[in-house]
Formats: C-alpha cells, sequence, structure tokens
C-alpha cells in the first residue's frame, strides 16, 4: 500500500509542544510524518516547502501557533499569508495545493495534532503519491 | 407571505382547535399556512435505537414535500416538531443514514408515482424546521404581533408549559436554554398578559405513557399542574395536544388526591393569541376542555 | 447475594449490543445517580436508571431486560439532557426495550384491549402512536 | 574539517526500546555519511548515560554528538552541558525526538516506527554537520520582579522575593490586595481564622522597604525578554489622592451611592466611595465612577470633596501609566468561581436561597455581612435544613467543565462544619460524588465533619433545585441505597467550580504564556517545571495554574520565588544565541528585513547601506530570513542549507 512521506515544519512553542503532549498522553497516529523543528513557522520560506516537493515528499504539514498566539508576535499571519501564495504557485506547477496545509496546534492541543496529522495523511493517500518527477521540472527548484 | 406548514395526525383529528386557531392567527398576522400537498403521520416519536433507517423515514418522508414546497417548513405539535427536526438533522449530518434512507425514498416514490405525480429528488435536509412559536419571533417577529394585538391580555397570570420535547436534546433541538427558557415568556409578554414562573415548566407531562399506564400520567401532569397553581397561574397554555390531553383530562383524579386542589384550564397558547388578536370566536374553539376555560377568560373580560 | 465476576460477564456481547444499538458508551457513566434524581417516573421503577446501567457495567444483562423500568420511561430525555457524560438513559432504555421486542421476550405492552378502551377515549392519536411504537416495537 | 558526529540512541528503559529497534537504529546509523560512532544505552540521561556521551566525545574526538530519546524540552540542558563538560560546544550537542513523537505514538507498528526514528536522527545529523560553536549571549540582568496578583500567592511571591533581598512591583488590579484569601472565613484543614493568618501578611508587604505596591492597578503593556522586560502599568483613576489620604473614611462614611459589594459577594452594599473591606491593604478609598452620583448626574453631589479633610478628592484624575524594567515576572492572578447562571437546574442563580460557597462563606466570616451569623438571605431566618453540593459545573464534559476543581470537596466540608457549629440543631446534607479529601489532614478533617459533626453524605448527584412554598426543594439521589431523595431545605449552597481569573486570559495572551484549554496557565512541565512558564522569565504560582488550596499556593508562589532568586544570582542571563545573522557582501540594502521584524532588532547601516542585526535584541524568530529576497539574513544554526539538508534527510528513503 502507498505510505505518504510528508515533511512537518513544527513550530517549537506550540505544535512541536502538542506533538510532545500527544506523546505523553499516549495518543496514536500514523507514522508518515517526520518533523522538522523551527522556531516559528514565519521562519519558513516557500523554497523550503518546494524544496521539500521537490525531494520527493508526498505532503507539507506547517504547524504553528493560533493567530494572536505566536511567541514572536505575528510570524504566524506572515505563514498564512505565504502559504496562500505558496498554494497557487503549486497549483501553477501542477502540483494540488491540498497537499500543502497549515493548521495551528497549541501546546495543549495534542488531540488535535492527531486529528490532523490522521487526516492529512488520508488525503495524501486519497491523492496518491506526488510522482511528478519534479527533480527534471527546473521551475520549481 | 406562504409558508409550507405541516400538521400532523392529530391536528387534522383530536386537535382541530390548535390547528383551526394557528392558522387563523397567522392569517392575521399575514402569514399564510399552506399546508403540504400530501403527508403522512410523522411516527410521534423519535427513534432512539442506531439501526432504525424506516423510522426515520416517515419524518423524512414528510420534510421531501415540504422542500418542493419552500425552504422552511412550520408545525406546531411539539412531538413532530422534535421528530422533524431531529430527522432533518440525520439528513443533514449523517451521511449514512442519508444516503440509505434516499434509496428507501426512491422506491417509495416510484411506487407512489402511480398515483402522484411525484419525481424523486434526494433530500438532504435542507429546510428549515421552525415551531410556530419560532415562526412569531422570526419571522414574523414579536414587535409585529405585539401591533397586532387589539385586545392586551391584561390580568391573565398565564403559565407556559414547555414539556420535553421542545428543548430535549438540547444540542439537536436548539430550541432555548433547556433549563430556563423563555421564549414562551416573552411572547406572552407581548400580549400583555403576565407569564408565571414555575419551576416544573420543563418536567414531564407523562407523555405516551398514558396510554400503557394512565396512573404514571397522571402523577407526572398533577406534578406539572400543582406547581402552576401554587405561582397562582389563572391558566396553563401548552404547545402539544398530548401535553394538553394529559394536564387537562386528569384534573379530576388530582382532585381527589390533592387537598385544596383548584381546577385550572389548560390551553394552546394560539388560542390565547387568538384572543389577543381579536380572532372570531368560532375558530378558536373552547368545547374540547374537561376544565373550561370559559369562566376565568370571562371573569378577566376577554372572552 | 454474591455476584461471582468473570471477565466473559463483564464484557458480553449483549453488552456491546446495547452499546450499539443506542449510541452510549456503557462504561462512560461515572454513577453519579443525576438520571434517577431528575427522571419524572423514578418512583415506578423497580430499578433506578443509574441502577440499569450498573448493572449493565457489571454484565448483568438478564435482570435489566426483566425490569420494570424499561416499560415505565417515558422518553422524555431529562436524563440525558443532564448527565454530565453524556451518557443518555433514553436511548439506553430504547436499545433494551426494542432487544425485548425484537426476540419477543415479552407480549407487547399495550395489549388489543387497552387499545380499544383508549381508542374509544379522546385521547391524541400521537399519544396511541408514540405508545405502540415505544411499547409495542 | 570533516565532521565527526556520535549517535547516542537511548531505550528510555522500554518505553522507547518496547517499540523502536534500538539496536537496529544505532548500527544503520554507524554507516551514515559523517557518523564515527553511534550505540545504544538504557537510560542515556542517568549518570553512566551521560557519561557515555562524555567519554565519546573524548575518545572519538566528536565534533558534533545526537542523543536520540525523549523531547529537547526534557533533556536538551541535560546533554548540552555534559557535552560542555567534555569539552564540546553546546550548540554542536542535538536531541533526535523519538519518544514523544515517535516510540509512544506509533505503538502498533514497530517497523514503521523504527523507519521513522532513523530519518528523525539523520534530520538531527544533517543539522549537526553544520553547527557552528556558539557561545551563548550575555545580556545584563535586571534584578527585579514583578508580580501581578496579590492574592495569597502574589503575596507569599513577593515576599520571598523581597526578602531575598531583590525589589518587587507587585500589581493587583483591584482596591486592597488579599485576594479571595481575604473573603474567607475560617479555613480547612485547622480552622484558623483567614484574616486573622493574612492580615499580617498583608501588613508586612505594605512596608516591605524592597516591594513597592500598586493596587488598583493592571498591567499594560510587556515587551522584551528575561532579565530585561519593559513593563507599562496603568495605575487606574481612583479620583482619590492616595497619597495624601489617611484613610479616615469620612468620604466613606457620608457618602449617599451605595451598589453591591464585590468583596462582600452582593450580599451586602458597599458606598461608591470605598475600602473593600476594614482590613484593607492599603486602606484607603477609591472612587468608583460607575456608581458616583457626581459623575453620573453631571457634578450633582461631591459630598466626598466637600468633607475629606485633606482634599483628597480629584475628580479630574487621570489614569496614569508608569513604566518599569524587571528581570522575570510572576504570575499569580487567582480564580473566580463559576458563574452561578450557568447552572439553569438549580435556578441560574434567581432562588436568594440558593447560593454560592463564597457568598456562604461571607456569611460565616465574623466580620462578614451577617456578623457571621447563617442566615437566609430571602427573609433573614436562621436556616435549620442547609443542602451542600459538590461539582457544581465540575466533572462534568457534557454541560460544564470537565476537571475537578479539588477545593470544593474541602470546603463544603468545612462549610457543613462551621455551619453546624453555629445552628447546634441544624442538619446539613452534603451531595457527593466522591469527597476528595488528597492533603495532609484532610481526611481526618472529613471524617470529623461526618462522624462528629453529624453532617449527612449522601451519593448521588443532584438533578434539580428549585422554591416552593418558601423552601428550596432538592431533587437528588442516593445512588448507595437506590432511592430518590427529595429534601425541602431552607437553603442551598453550591460548590461551584473554580475557574481561571477572569482578568487573566487577556494577561497571558499579552505576555505570551500559554494557558490550557480553559484558561489556566501552563507550566513548563508537569512534574519536573511547574512553577515556570515555556517562555523565559514568566514564573506561574498560586491557583491561576489550577485550582488549588491555601498551602498549595503558598508552596507553590515560594517555589516561584525561588526560582526567581536563583535567576538572580546571576548579574547576567544568557541568552541562546540562535539569533539572525546578515551578510554584509551580499546584502542589497532593501530594507525588508527591517520591516519586517517584530522587535526592532534590524537596523541600517548607513554607512554600508547594509542592514544589520543587534544581537542583544533578536529573538531569532526567523521572519527576517524568510522575507530576505536575497538570502543574506540567515538564522545561526538553522540556515536556509541546514534546513534543505534536514528535508532531505526526513525524505530518504
Ligand atoms: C468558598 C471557598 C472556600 C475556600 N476555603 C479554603 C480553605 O478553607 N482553606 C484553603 O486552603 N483554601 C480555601 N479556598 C481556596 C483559596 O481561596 C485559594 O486557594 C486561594 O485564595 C488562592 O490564592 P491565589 O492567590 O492563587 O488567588 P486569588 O485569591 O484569586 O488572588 C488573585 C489576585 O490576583 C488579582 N488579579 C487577577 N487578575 C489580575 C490582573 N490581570 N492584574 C492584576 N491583578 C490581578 C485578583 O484581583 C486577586 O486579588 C477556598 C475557596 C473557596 C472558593
Ligand atoms: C507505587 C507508586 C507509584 C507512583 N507513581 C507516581 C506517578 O505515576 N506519578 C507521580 O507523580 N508520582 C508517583 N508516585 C509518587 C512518587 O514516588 C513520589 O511523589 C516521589 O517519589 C517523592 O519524592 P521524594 O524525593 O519526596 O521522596 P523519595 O523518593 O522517597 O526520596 C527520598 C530519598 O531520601 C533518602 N533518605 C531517607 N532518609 C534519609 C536519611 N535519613 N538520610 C539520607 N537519605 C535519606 C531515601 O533513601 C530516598 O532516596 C508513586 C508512588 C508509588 C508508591
Ligand atoms: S447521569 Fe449519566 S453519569 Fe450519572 S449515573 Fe446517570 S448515566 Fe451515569
Ligand atoms: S427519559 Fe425515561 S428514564 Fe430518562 S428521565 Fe425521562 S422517563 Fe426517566
Ligand atoms: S533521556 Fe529521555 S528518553 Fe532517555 S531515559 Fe532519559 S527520559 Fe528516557
Ligand atoms: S476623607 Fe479624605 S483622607 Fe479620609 S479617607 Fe476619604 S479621601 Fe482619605
Ligand atoms: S461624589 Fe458623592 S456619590 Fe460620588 S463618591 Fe463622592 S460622596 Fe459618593
Ligand atoms: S473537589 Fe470535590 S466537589 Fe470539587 S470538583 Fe472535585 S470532586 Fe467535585
Ligand atoms: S530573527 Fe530577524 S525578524 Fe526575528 S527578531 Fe531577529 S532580527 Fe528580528
Ligand atoms: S532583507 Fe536581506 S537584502 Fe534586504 S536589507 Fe535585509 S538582509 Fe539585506
Amino acid at each position: 500500500m502507498f505510505e505518504p512521506r510528508i515533511v512537518c515544519f513544527f513550530c517549537k512553542w506550540c505544535t512541536y509542544a502538542g506533538a510532545d503532549l500527544a506523546g505523553t498522553s499516549r495518543k496514536q497516529y500514523p507514522p508518515n510524518g517526520v518533523v522538522v523543528r523551527v522556531n516559528c513557522t514565519g521562519r519558513i520560506d516557500p523554497q523550503h516547502v518546494l524544496w521539500a516537493f521537490r525531494e520527493g515528499a508526498d505532503g507539507v504539514l506547517v504547524g504553528g501557533c493560533h493567530p494572536g498566539d505566536c511567541h514572536y508576535e505575528e510570524g504566524n499571519h506572515k505563514t498564512m499569508r505565504r502559504v496562500q501564495f505558496l498554494k497557487r504557485t503549486l497549483e501553477d506547477v501542477g502540483i494540488d495545493p491540498e497537499r500543502l496545509q497549515l493548521d495551528w496546534i497549541s501546546a495543549a492541543e495534542g488531540e488535535k495534532l492527531v486529528h490532523v496529522m490522521s487526516d492529512f495523511v488520508d488525503t495524501i493517500k486519497e491523492l496518491g503519491s506526488l510522482e511528478l518527477g519534479l527533480k527534471e521540472q527546473e521551475k520549481v527548484a | 407571505m406562504k409558508i409550507p406548514y405541516y400538521p400532523g395526525c392529530t391536528l387534522h383529528e383530536r386537535a382541530r382547535d390548535f390547528d383551526t386557531s394557528a392558522r387563523e392567527c397567522a392569517l392575521a398576522l399575514g402569514v399564510e399556512l399552506e399546508e403540504l400537498a400530501i403527508w403522512t403521520c410523522c411516527g410521534a416519536v423519535y427513534p432512539l435505537v442506531t439501526d432504525s433507517v424506516m423510522d426515520v423515514l416517515a419524518g423524512v418522508r414528510n420534510l421531501s414535500y415540504a422542500s418542493r414546497l419552500g425552504d422552511k417548513v412550520v408545525t406546531l405539535c411539539s412531538f413532530c416538531y422534535n421528530v422533524l427536526k431531529r430527522c432533518n438533522n440525520v439528513m443533514r449530518d449523517d451521511e449514512d443514514k442519508r444516503d440509505k434512507t434516499n434509496l428507501f425514498l426512491r422506491a417509495d416514490t416510484e411506487a407512489r408515482k402511480k398515483v402522484e405525480s411525484y419525481t424523486h429528488e434526494d433530500y438532504e435536509g435542507q429546510v428549515e424546521v421552525l415551531h410556530y412559536i419560532e415562526m412569531l419571533r422570526d419571522v414574523v417577529g414579536y414587535d409585529k404581533v405585539a401591533s397586532a394585538v387589539t385586545k392586551k391580555l391584561e390580568g391573565l397570570k398565564v403559565a407556559p408549559y414547555y414539556g420535553c420535547m421542545l428543548l430535549r436534546p438540547k444540542n439537536e433541538m436548539k430550541f432555548d436554554d433547556p433549563e430556563q427558557p423563555t421564549i414562551f415568556e416573552e411572547f406572552l409578554e407581548t400580549l400583555g398578559c403576565e407569564a408565571v414562573d414555575f419551576p416544573m415548566k420543563t418536567e414531564c407531562c407523562g407523555g405516551f405513557q398514558v396510554v400503557n399506564d394512565e396512573e404514571l400520567a397522571v402523577s407526572c401532569s398533577q406534578n406539572v399542574v400543582v406547581s402552576a397553581l401554587k405561582r397562582n397561574a389563572d391558566i396553563i397554555v401548552t404547545t402539544c395536544p398530548l401535553c394538553r390531553y394529559n394536564l387537562d383530562r386528569h384534573q379530576e383524579k388530582m382532585a381527589e388526591r390533592v387537598k385544596g386542589f383548584s381546577r385550572v384550564p389548560v390551553v394552546y397558547f394560539t388560542q390565547l393569541l387568538g384572543i389577543a388578536l381579536g380572532i372570531d370566536k368560532k375558530h378558536l374553539d373552547f368545547t374540547d376542555n374537561s376544565v373550561d376555560p370559559l369562566p376565568v377568560l370571562a371573569e378577566k373580560s376577554l372572552f | 447475594m454474591r455476584l461471582r465476576l468473570t471477565a466473559g460477564m463483564v464484557k458480553d456481547e449483549a453488552i456491546d449490543r446495547v452499546e450499539t444499538l443506542s449510541g452510549q458508551s456503557i462504561l462512560a457513566c461515572y454513577q453519579c445517580g443525576r438520571c434517577s434524581a431528575g427522571c419524572p417516573v423514578v418512583e415506578e421503577m423497580d430499578i433506578i436508571p443509574s441502577e440499569v446501567i450498573r448493572l449493565l457495567q457489571l454484565g448483568q444483562i438478564d435482570e435489566v431486560l426483566s425490569s420494570k423500568t424499561i416499560w415505565t420511561c417515558a422518553s422524555c430525555l431529562q436524563c440525558a439532557s443532564r448527565c454530565p457524560k453524556g451518557v443518555e438513559f433514553s436511548s439506553i432504555c430504547d436499545a433494551l426495550r426494542a432487544i425485548v421486542l425484537r426476540i419477543r421476550l415479552a407480549t407487547p405492552k399495550v395489549d388489543a384491549d387497552g387499545l380499544t378502551k383508549v381508542m374509544m377515549s379522546d385521547a391524541p392519536q400521537m399519544g396511541v402512536v408514540g405508545a405502540l411504537r415505544k411499547l409495542n416495537g | 574539517m570533516e565532521e565527526r558526529i556520535g549517535v547516542f540512541v537511548c531505550h528510555c528503559g522500554t518505553n522507547i526500546a518496547g517499540v523502536v529497534d534500538v539496536k537496529r537504529v544505532a548500527e544503520e546509523l554507524a554507516d551514515y555519511p559523517g557518523v564515527a560512532y553511534s550505540t545504544d544505552y538504557t537510560y542515556m540521561c542517568s549518570d553512566p548515560g551521560q557519561n557515555l556521551v562524555k567519554d565519546a566525545i573524548k575518545k572519538h574526538n566528536l565534533t558534533g554528538v545526537i542523543v536520540a530519546a525523549c523531547s529537547p524540552t526534557l533533556h536538551e540542558a541535560t546533554f548540552r552541558r555534559a557535552g560542555m563538560t567534555a569539552g564540546m560546544n553546546q550548540y554542536q550537542v542535538e536531541i533526535a525526538n523519538i519518544r514523544e513523537q515517535c516510540s509512544w505514538v506509533h505503538q502498533g507498528d514497530k517497523e514503521a516506527a523504527t523507519s521513522k526514528a532513523i530519518r528523525t536522527i539523520k534530520v538531527m545529523i544533517e543539522k549537526a554537520r553544520l553547527d557552528e560553536a556558539l557561545e551563548p549571549i550575555s545580556v545584563p540582568m535586571t534584578p527585579r520582579a514583578l508580580v501581578v496578583g496579590g492574592g495569597i500567592a502574589g503575596i507569599q511571591a513577593a515576599l520571598d522575593v523581597a526578602n531575598a533581598g531583590h525589589e518587587v512591583i507587585l500589581v493587583e488590579k483591584s482596591a486592597s490586595i488579599g485576594g479571595h484569601m481575604a473573603q474567607l472565613s475560617e479555613t480547612f484543614p485547622t480552622l484558623d481564622c483567614s484574616q486573622c493568618i493574612m492580615t499580617p501578611k498583608m501588613v508586612e508587604v505594605a512596608q516591605h522597604p524592597k516591594i513597592r505596591l500598586m493596587t488598583y492597578s493592571e498591567v499594560d503593556d510587556v515587551s522584551g525578554y528575561v532579565g530585561n522586560f519593559k513593563v507599562k502599568i496603568r495605575k487606574k483613576a481612583a479620583y482619590v489622592n492616595r497619597d495624601v489620604c489617611t484613610g479616615c473614611g469620612l468620604c466613606v462614611e457620608k457618602c449617599p451611592a451605595k451598589t453591591p459589594s464585590e468583596f462582600d459577594e452582593q450580599l451586602a452594599d458597599r458606598k461608591a466611595i470605598y475600602t473593600p473591606f476594614p482590613q484593607a491593604v492599603p486602606n484607603k478609598p477609591v472612587l468608583d465612577a460607575e456608581h458616583c452620583t457626581y459623575f453620573l448626574k453631571d457634578g450633582k453631589c461631591g459630598i466626598c470633596a466637600k468633607v475629606c479633610p485633606l482634599d483628597c478628592i480629584d475628580y479630574e484624575q487621570k489614569d496614569e501609566f508608569i513604566e518599569e524594567e524587571v528581570g522575570a515576572i510572576i504570575v499569580a492572578t487567582g480564580y473566580d468561581l463559576y458563574p452561578i447562571e450557568n447552572l439553569g437546574e438549580y435556578g441560574g442563580g434567581k432562588y436568594a436561597d440558593v447560593i454560592t460557597s463564597l457568598q456562604f462563606e461571607r456569611m460565616l466570616s465574623a466580620s462578614g455581612p451577617t456578623g457571621g451569623e447563617v442566615l437566609r438571605p430571602s427573609d433573614g431566618e436562621v436556616p435549620s435544613e442547609v443542602v451542600f453540593l459538590t461539582c457544581c459545573g465540575s466533572r462534568d464534559t457534557e454541560n460544564h467543565l470537565p476537571y475537578c476543581s479539588k477545593i470544593c470537596c474541602m470546603y463544603l466540608t468545612k462549610h457543613a462544619m462551621l455551619y453546624r457549629h453555629k445552628v447546634h440543631d441544624g442538619q446539613a446534607y452534603v451531595f457527593y460524588m466522591d469527597v476528595r479529601t488528597g492533603g495532609k489532614g484532610y481526611e481526618e478533617f472529613y471524617t470529623r465533619a461526618a462522624e462528629e459533626d453529624d453532617v449527612l453524605y449522601i451519593r448521588g448527584k443532584v438533578s434539580k433545585i428549585f422554591e416552593e412554598d418558601g423552601r428550596v426543594m432538592v431533587w437528588g439521589v442516593d445512588t448507595l441505597s437506590g432511592r430518590k431523595i427529595e429534601i425541602a431545605a431552607d437553603m442551598a449552597v453550591l460548590g461551584l467550580a473554580t475557574v481561571p481569573n477572569e482578568a487573566a486570559a487577556k494577561l497571558a495572551s499579552m505576555l505570551k504564556i500559554h494557558t490550557d484549554e480553559w484558561g489556566f496557565l501552563s507550566e513548563a512541565h508537569p512534574k519536573l517545571r511547574p512553577v515556570e512558564s515555556l517562555t523565559p522569565g514568566f514564573y506561574l504560582a498560586g491557583s491561576a495554574q489550577g485550582p488549588k488550596d491555601i498551602p498549595e499556593s503558598v508552596a507553590q508562589a515560594s517555589a516561584a520565588a525561588s526560582k526567581v532568586a536563583a535567576l538572580f544570582a546571576e548579574t547576567e542571563y544568557h541568552r541562546e544565541p540562535v539569533i539572525a545573522v546578515i551578510d554584509e557582501d551580499t546584502c542589497a540594502g532593501c530594507r525588508v528585513c527591517i520591516s519586517v521584524c517584530p522587535y526592532d532588532a534590524a537596523e541600517f547601516d548607513d554607512e554600508k547601506k547594509v542592514a544589520r542585526i543587534k544581537e542583544a535584541i533578536c529573538e531569532g524568530c526567523g521572519a527576517c530570513i524568510a522575507a530576505c529576497p536575497s538570502g543574506s539574513a540567515q538564522q545561526k544554526n538553522l540556515t536556509d542549507e541546514q534546513l534543505y539538508k534536514m528535508v532531505s534527510a526526513a525524505l530518504e528513503v
């Protein structure tokens, strides 16, 4: 069966801590995502996301603090706008924008993390493997 | 303005007074209750077992009929309201049951085709189920009701009895605060009478158990009636033929059991509304009551 | 009377059936008793609602199926409305009745004679229909 | 230089090893490029575990270390310290989280968990490969603490920090310190009088040379970071010059305007100009413009101004703003009761004789509105039967709050007991689900109530309360006997759930400290760091963090104070150096970074025409880096290059 490969960019204050909480509460979710911990979702450059797809990711999940809760005032607002823009870019290069998801998950929301992660894996499973051979498509790189 | 109307079996039979008074009042307020061209009994009680698709079918069929007439359906009887609203929730929120029910509906329509010119359309919970009083508040507006009042019901102390089915289950009915509802009190104030706040207004009257165990219904409704009496109610209003029946018919027995019991009439809220709007008496019909409301109404110079 | 509990008893499939049919989780009930405290007809019941659930937790389905309680409930939903754990006893009650009626463990509650008597009187149709559906299946 | 990375895979007993094949992980990674040493061990954080790391660093001359274990929030500091003692730069020690985010959440699929663990570790190896040796940025420490909230927790914390020799600013939003404890009558489990044990502490706060007390004040803004916060405090207009006022009380006495007293929980009135209670600290009035005739009726009245012998009344007074620098902030904003209006089944506050627990507390208090007598609010009669209800709004996942409020079992037991002491022939009933008495002397206290004071405990939750024939009817149940219970009582007391103080939510979001979903402040670790917030420099005390009784609130306050004192023991604070840097050679001078930085940490160098980062201020959020069009801004030890490699590693098959 197709097991999607997913890169998760998690902000260390909220979503990463939420993922820790899911662990301490022994909640279970699919193991498809590998986490890259960042200070803030605002640190994420659209290039990082495109790179992930280029390197073979079937999906990219970005998790940050709820609006208003950003440890750095408004990093997540910036991300929100960037993700909007990125989704359009993805569409342009023929990648279903649903393969990129942004969600707000706080340190208290272990349960939410589990849902988001499980649903995202399901979504990507439905979309199937991203075999675009992007490495040849220079426009992305 | 026309609004699709589902009367339900009882309003066409033993509760004609409820039906007629409601229609006449609506007309006086500029609303024509347009009775569904065809309808069946909704089943009266909502099935609480999860596996029963057949049992929601009756409700859904009526909703589907209603959807041909408009985006709302108004109903009066609390039980119908409860069943229709919950069936509607199922069709809106439960994909699995929606599909199954629509399969039945389809077969159903095929069978009916011979007699009726209905074509099948899948139903997806698109109709908004309104109780008549919600219609008064949200569609007509209490302001408009107030300005249409020709005879203020001054001096009349009215106990609004909610019963169970309008309010519960709260997360599905979303009718009002399940413990301290106020929609009827606000309505009654619009008519110029005094709403009596009595603690048993949301307790059960015994419901359908009257058929199985009359004693049980007597003790339940006695609890309600005595509570209203203690708060000096002149009259009790209800929204449900079964409640009306239980609260009204058992007062003989209550009188045997409760020392110093004084009888209190129980009427439909639309009948009081009718008086306030100055509707012709013949449409209000206070003949089906065990406890005659006319003396109280006469005493307050209302009828 | 000593009740000798076994794992098989508390995991009985009959209990599963009650859970599935009612959509309720039996073990979610923490026995606060609020359902019983607010039930309008509890005086007429032989086993109070919270005890019915307790017996189910202990796997005692037969005792519950033969109780008077399940026929006494008026489906007023007060128990479900106030339960702190979101357990709807009213639905459990419906499920228990359904089990009895489906396997014809008991004769229908509303007998023909009773029914004609009621029909003759002036009870609203909905009451009759409701009783037949709830109590006769 | 060629990298020589060491990988240390922790079993955590069976926590990790039970799911992840740790041996295989260690073996596979041994062959990964750049890895010089790879091993596994049962408990990496234990002494032998740490020694293993230290020895390997020396023996294999490692340039980077990956400990694959629990979350970095737990032991990153531990292993960085270990690395340092072995002569390695601490920022070259990294954690790969294979417990919280791997073994614990993928228990059903050992193979997949193992493979995820491997990729997770590779991600960190790629990072470590390019990690530079960094030194913490040291910034001067302002050894002054801000304590927000003047309940018992805030008072205790302020005193402890002050007694350790540091300055403290104590900000309290109401007119006096004391919080809820000041409202209490006698306190469980010893029944000492609350005022008696509290008043001396309040006075001590007022007189402490190191404490600056600011009542009727709120924190309006906070910026900066640990060691160097800037806070803006709003001193609300009291319309009284409180510096000059002697507290003679003449104004209060003569004021004609009345409104229900918050301190007496609406059971009595106060004046428009008032001190909340007789022992208030400071014992000087404030004027509440919302209820004052002068303000409501355009200058009519003015009596207080006329009678004040010292001309303290100033109707023109405005809010005043004070800016201060502090190094640490203790949040002790306390709790409130869940609103009685939410409990419609108990009347939702419409029955006079169904009261809240704090109202009953005021009634029991010798200085309260009834002078300590228990009297029915409706008619002032002594109640002969009183029902106490536990869990009103607590432990109710469906309609109210899911958590246990922890203190109500005990205070209702106290209430029942004190009622019996005052009304000797009275009957007290307590409806309960479990009587939770988890404290020293608590179970004995409960036993005394039941056995010596004849309090009848009834196991069951009340379904409905209503008024009938002038009495309070209670519909309950006794689940032990299976009986429905009906009590016609004279009064009912609701043990309402505790919720965070209403004002705390706003404060928490301003301070950017986390709260749980109910609004209680979150601690950095539930067991090991219970008095700190995740954000450095913020400490938690008292019931703002979760329902607590007085002993616990005081203990936590002292603990928070000792943390602050430890912080202040250093004259400098060391900040993480993982901040932004700008490559002057490539910077185009577009100033995008300057415009996006939320902290004004990027500035423009007019001479070189390039942007520059102010090291002491940069928080390392990365916003400028993501925004920089030329890639000139980078984050130390999380550069774009590192991120690209980490992403690639995450996707390796
Ligand atoms: C009815 C009842 C009886 C009790 N009896 C007992 C007992 O017998 N024994 C016992 O041990 N415990 C008892 N307790 C518990 C006790 O009241 C608490 O443990 C204690 O008061 C907690 O103190 P605190 O300082 O954490 O919070 P609080 O007392 O709530 O103090 C918080 C303070 O912070 C202020 N504040 C809030 N937000 C802000 C803001 N944004 N800015 C500035 N100031 C702010 C508030 O005005 C308040 O003064 C009882 C509780 C109740 C409800
Ligand atoms: C079965 C069980 C399960 C538990 N599970 C949990 C749990 O899941 N979560 C939780 O939060 N808590 C749990 N606890 C509670 C937890 O164990 C205690 O809270 C915690 O260990 C207390 O730590 P301590 O340092 O106070 O005491 P201890 O762990 O008892 O340490 C005291 C130390 O002092 C030493 N010592 C004693 N006298 C002297 C002396 N005269 N001179 C020198 N040394 C001395 C002892 O040898 C010992 O090493 C559990 C307890 C038990 C019994
Ligand atoms: S109210 Fe709910 S939790 Fe309480 S005993 Fe009844 S079913 Fe159980
Ligand atoms: S639904 Fe049945 S059991 Fe529940 S309160 Fe009503 S009558 Fe009692
Ligand atoms: S380092 Fe972490 S994972 Fe390893 S034993 Fe210690 S707590 Fe467990
Ligand atoms: S009269 Fe003046 S001095 Fe006296 S308490 Fe009032 S304000 Fe203070
Ligand atoms: S102006 Fe009058 S009403 Fe206002 S506080 Fe002073 S005395 Fe009271
Ligand atoms: S402390 Fe007692 S009364 Fe309070 S919520 Fe917990 S169990 Fe209920
Ligand atoms: S990383 Fe950049 S944007 Fe963030 S604080 Fe530092 S300079 Fe400002
Ligand atoms: S955004 Fe980049 S290029 Fe522009 S000024 Fe800042 S560092 Fe230089």
